[in-house]
């Protein structure tokens, strides 16, 4: 049987709803594990004190935020390529949750910012590389309600989503290279080189990354359904219309 | 060179209006289309003209060989008479804007803006532009739309004309042209029945 | 129970509380709208196959 | 292609005046700001790179909106894409008209705005040169964005949101070349880089254009 | 006059959303100035009321361009001016719905923007109140260009050239008012200022808004 | 309660067009205007409607007695049928949306957004709004536009149901409408002869 098989939507919905349970709990378990244990049980940092326990939000929050672009930018070229309608919604489910994961990237980012750097907000590249995703975000989202007629929308969001992609990628480089910034490099990628996150950190940090990715399945494939079942009603009172 | 449309199946806003319509149209024919309001005549003739796809069956016609005439005139109201027309003249690689205005009558206008013309003058400025294009198969919507009396069989007068030299019309009108010698196809009977999304996406799981 | 957050109680709590908010409204929202339109399909599935349309079948 | 594009160019001298507008807009930017931030010389020669070329950026913006937005309106757009000329041709050409009645002329004007702003002596150059290199990036942007946004009524502000963030990497190294070049440091890394940006979005913008429009055209 | 204030209103939600799009493009202006200008907290925080202000005014005028042009196109103001409202009327409800789906909703976001551009803690207060003084003089300004330009196709940068000057005194008392605000300094004279620009915009223009609006229809 | 028109000259664009039209229209009763493309009726009409001017001669009609159609149906792409109508109902103050959408058959489509109607089915609907703005005396511009045989025939009758009840309609038409009873004025006969504007400004120094 071919993978392409998930994207018949009755295949889907009842693929989805068998495993719709298990992700919500596995979930919630990781994340109320990840969160309990980095709240209540992690140490102080010596240099950024309390304010660590931020990470556990802070960088889960930022990965799902731009893998959610990848993610719709994969659902838009597979519409454009296959048609399959359910990836089309997929990447209309999608977007919504990507912006909440910036916006919490950028609320938890700047709140660290204030005893870090003194300031909520300063002009790094990362910061800002994120704050022109959130833009893109909300111009995605934009065009889909704007537009009427429903595979109009998934073919012209799907143009813009490639598009800006590129065209996200580019600012991330201008953004470097318009200002060094204060944000440190990533390290979470390089365990085993030196100066690592202490495992005291970084255990509860992979369970909450884990609970975001899963988080971020659990809505999609709720709100994925919603929209198919959206998309069934509309056509429904349409033909009723009709009668 | 001629038109064939084989069980052609047209949708609008994802409801299928018009479903199983055959015909053909050879060189010097003219085939009047008829059908109440919002039966889908104007979907149809997009969908000749290529500007949206087809929900089945087939369209042939030679590649550059049609023309559409919409609702829309396409003109530019800063532009005058002469100038939008030899716009389109350009576009099309063809000559002849002096003998299209002389045959529908606007010669007196040509140096007038666009936007001073009456509704009727207007009009007989979107049909002169089928003049230009050289395009052998017209496709018109409602082409005589405020036309007076005399102007409606000045552009039955073109038509036959164009029919004449071998080219073709497919006209959709609820008004009599005076062209006896077309022939009539009546939308009605080919309304779609199941009409939504039929077998699409929409509808593919229950 | 209560970590001693220090000085920086205010940050860390308003981080967990916006992230915790943020998380909970997109996730009501998503609930909400999915049950309203579930409902909505079973009510017009329901009305449809009592009167089935003409041309069905 | 060549009536195209004298007609786009007819139409934008004829309907009040594209051409002059765009350079307006231009001017006003650079007297409101200064009016908005104060007068000190320092201030204003430290902003005058970044401010220029974000009201290049926004001239561009607001004669863009309508790019084919008429043309959809009055049904040209349909009879233009029944044409001989392929769709692709059209984006191309009528971004090059936009261009040629906004981005040219801002290039050329730039100079006399820089000094109303303040801006240091050896920057001058390297404004104009900035604009010639980036601005014709700003019409393919935005005649992509045009398109995406042409069957939508009120579309404007749509467009505005979804092409700005387009332009930030032209933004941000046009500006930068123009900010070194006042500084008199090494300008030609982020002028080369504009320029990559320019011709990658000549050569792929129009493909994504033309699809969007025939999308918007069904 | 309140179906008429519905209508628009809910055009404006519907059309893509005038509401958040005003919004998202001060937004931009925002984001797009630092990139332009660079990063520095000093030079960012100096110029923060005079961007802000200056972007707000772009806001409106970006949204503003069609207030009356849709309903002169599609026959609509024909309509409305043969109806029982006074097209006075016609034009205080266009503006007050103009300023309902802009000017508010950027009065209360500006604070945010204020982070973005490092804003001096006690400037934000008056940066709300100036906006809250000052946008309504910005709609029925704007209202006022738009009836001056409603016949004219591409009348948008033309609206923008009539209309900008006209916003230079709102502009430059309100930056005033927020500058002054920020250093921790008087700001009544300003702001006095401001709230009666707005309240002779709003007793006067209304007429001379309705003459335009006539003598372009005939 | 009378529409009364004596010796009135209209232009455009500084045009003299007509000249001399008069007449006078009681209640019940209606009157259709002739004449070729850009003779002047939507002129004409205009000045009727208070839109423009009138170069000379006198209107007399009770104070917002009057409700003009256009060649542009005024409607908004976004808004639904009944919202459309729904407006208008409510700037004139007056009820009856759905009697209105009943009697020009636009139940079923009541909550179709206009954009996604039909040519003839927004032409219904621009129409419909006469019905709801209560005023005595319509002013239609080519109101059978775009319209099939049946919907022209449900609109005559809408025209007649609203003489019955003391309106009074003014309608410039190249179609036959079906309103025997209406009078017929051409208005070739009152085409201006000294053209550019007369008597006024432009010919003060000629
Ligand atoms: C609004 C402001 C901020 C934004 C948008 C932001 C964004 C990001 C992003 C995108 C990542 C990368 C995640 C990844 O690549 O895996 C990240 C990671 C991180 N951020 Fe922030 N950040 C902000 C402020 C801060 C502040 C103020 C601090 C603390 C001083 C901070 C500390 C960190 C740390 C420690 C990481 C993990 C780096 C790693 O080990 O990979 N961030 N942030
Ligand atoms: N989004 C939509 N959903 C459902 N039906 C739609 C939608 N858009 C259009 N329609 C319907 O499709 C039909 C469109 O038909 P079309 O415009 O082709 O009619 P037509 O035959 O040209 O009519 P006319 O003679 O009035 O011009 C209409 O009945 C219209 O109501
Ligand atoms: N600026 C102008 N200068 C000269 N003549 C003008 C100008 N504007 C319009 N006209 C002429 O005035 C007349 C306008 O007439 P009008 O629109 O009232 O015609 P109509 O009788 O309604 O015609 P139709 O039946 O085509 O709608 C036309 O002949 C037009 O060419
Ligand atoms: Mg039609
Ligand atoms: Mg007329």
């Amino acid at each position: 049987m071919s993978l392409w098989e998930y994207a018949n939507p009755k295949k889907f919905m009842q693929l989805s709803a068998g495993v719709l349970p298990w992700v919500g709990g596995l979930t919630a378990v990781c994340l109320i594990v990840g969160l309990v244990w980095g709240f209540f049980l992690t140490p102080d940092d010596f240099r950024q004190g309390s304010t660590v326990k931020i990470i556990f939000l802070h960088v889960p929050s930022a990965m799902m935020a731009i893998n959610a672009w990848v993610m719709m930018l994969v659902a838009s070229l597979i519409w454009l390529i296959r048609r399959h309608h359910v990836s089309a919604l997929a990447a209309k489910a999608a977007a919504p949750v990507g912006l909440t994961f910036t916006a919490i990237a950028l609320v938890t980012g700047a709140l660290w910012g204030q005893p870090m750097w003194g300031t909520w907000w300063a002009w790094d590249p990362r910061l800002t590389a994120f704050l022109i995703l959130a833009l893109f975000y909300l111009g995605y989202i934009a065009l889909w309600q704007a537009v009427e007629d429903p595979d109009t929308a998934a073919d012209l969001t799907a143009v813009l989503c490639m598009v800006g992609s590129v065209f996200a990628v580019l600012s991330r480089y201008a953004v470097k290279f318009w200002n060094q910034g204060l944000h440190q490099d990533s390290t979470i990628l390089k365990v085993g080189e030196k100066d690592p996150i202490a495992p005291a950190f970084y255990v509860p940090l992979v369970v909450c990354i884990a609970g975001f990715v899963l988080l971020f399945v659990l809505l999609v494939l709720m709100r994925t359904r919603t929209e198919i079942r959206a998309r069934r009603l509309s056509a429904l009172l349409a033909r009723e219309r009709l009668a | 060179m001629e038109l064939v449309v084989d069980k052609l199946a047209v949708a609008r806003g994802g409801v299928t209006l018009l479903e199983g319509v055959s015909f053909a149209l050879a060189p010097g024919r003219a085939l009047i289309l008829r059908g109440p309001n919002g039966v889908g005549k104007t979907t149809l003739l997009r969908t000749l003209a290529g500007l949206q796809p087809a929900v089945a069956g087939r369209v042939s016609a030679p590649p550059e060989s049609l023309t559409y005439a919409a609702h829309a005139d396409g003109l530019k109201a800063v532009l005058t008479v002469e100038e939008n027309l030899g716009f389109w003249a350009a576009i099309h690689g063809v000559g002849g804007v002096g003998d299209a205005m002389a045959r529908m009558n606007l010669l007196d206008l040509r140096d007038r803006r666009a936007a001073n013309l009456s509704a009727g003058q207007k009009r007989r400025l979107g049909l002169a532009r089928l003049l230009v294009t050289g395009r052998p198969i017209w496709v018109l919507d409602e082409p005589t739309v405020s036309l007076d009396v005399a102007s409606v069989a000045l552009f039955a007068g073109v038509v036959r004309g164009h029919l004449a030299q071998g080219g073709m019309a497919l006209i959709a009108t609820h008004i009599d042209l005076g062209l006896d010698e077309a022939a009539v196809l009546d939308l009605a009977p080919f309304k779609a029945r199941v009409t939504v999304g039929s077998g699409g996406f929409d509808e593919a799981f229950a | 129970m209560m970590p001693d957050l220090g000085r920086y109680a205010v940050a860390v709590l308003s981080s967990y509380g916006a992230t915790l908010a943020l998380l909970a409204a997109l996730l009501a929202l998503t609930v909400w709208r999915g049950r309203r339109v579930k409902r909505q399909l079973a009510e017009v599935e329901a009305r449809q196959a009592r009167a089935p349309t003409e041309g069905e079948r | 292609m060549r009536a195209l594009l004298l007609r786009d160019l007819r139409l934008a001298f004829r309907a009040g005046g594209g051409f002059g507008l765009g350079l307006a807009f231009f001017l006003l930017v650079a007297v409101l700001v200064p009016l908005g931030v104060g007068p000190e010389p320092a201030t204003l020669a430290k902003i005058a790179p970044g401010i220029l070329w974000v009201g290049a950026l926004l001239a561009c913006l607001l004669s863009l909106d309508r790019i084919f937005a008429l043309d959809f309106e009055d049904g040209s757009l349909d009879l233009l894409a029944t044409s001989p000329i392929p769709l692709e041709g059209v984006v191309a050409v009528k971004a090059f008209a936009h261009w040629l009645v906004t981005g040219l002329p801002l290039t050329l004007v730039a100079p006399v705005l820089g000094v109303l702003l303040n801006l240091p002596g050896p920057g001058y150059l390297w404004l104009v040169a900035s604009l010639a290199a980036g601005t014709p990036a700003l019409s393919v942007i935005g005649a992509f964005g045009a398109a995406l946004t042409v069957g939508i009524k009120r579309g404007g502000l749509l467009l505005s949101l979804l092409v700005l963030p387009l332009y930030v990497p032209t933004l941000i190294f046009g500006a930068e070349v123009v900010k070194r070049g006042a500084a008199g440091a090494e300008v030609s890394v982020p002028l080369l880089l504009l320029a990559g940006i320019t011709a990658g979005a000549l050569a792929l913008l129009p493909f994504a254009a033309a699809a969007a429009i025939r999308v918007n055209l069904r």
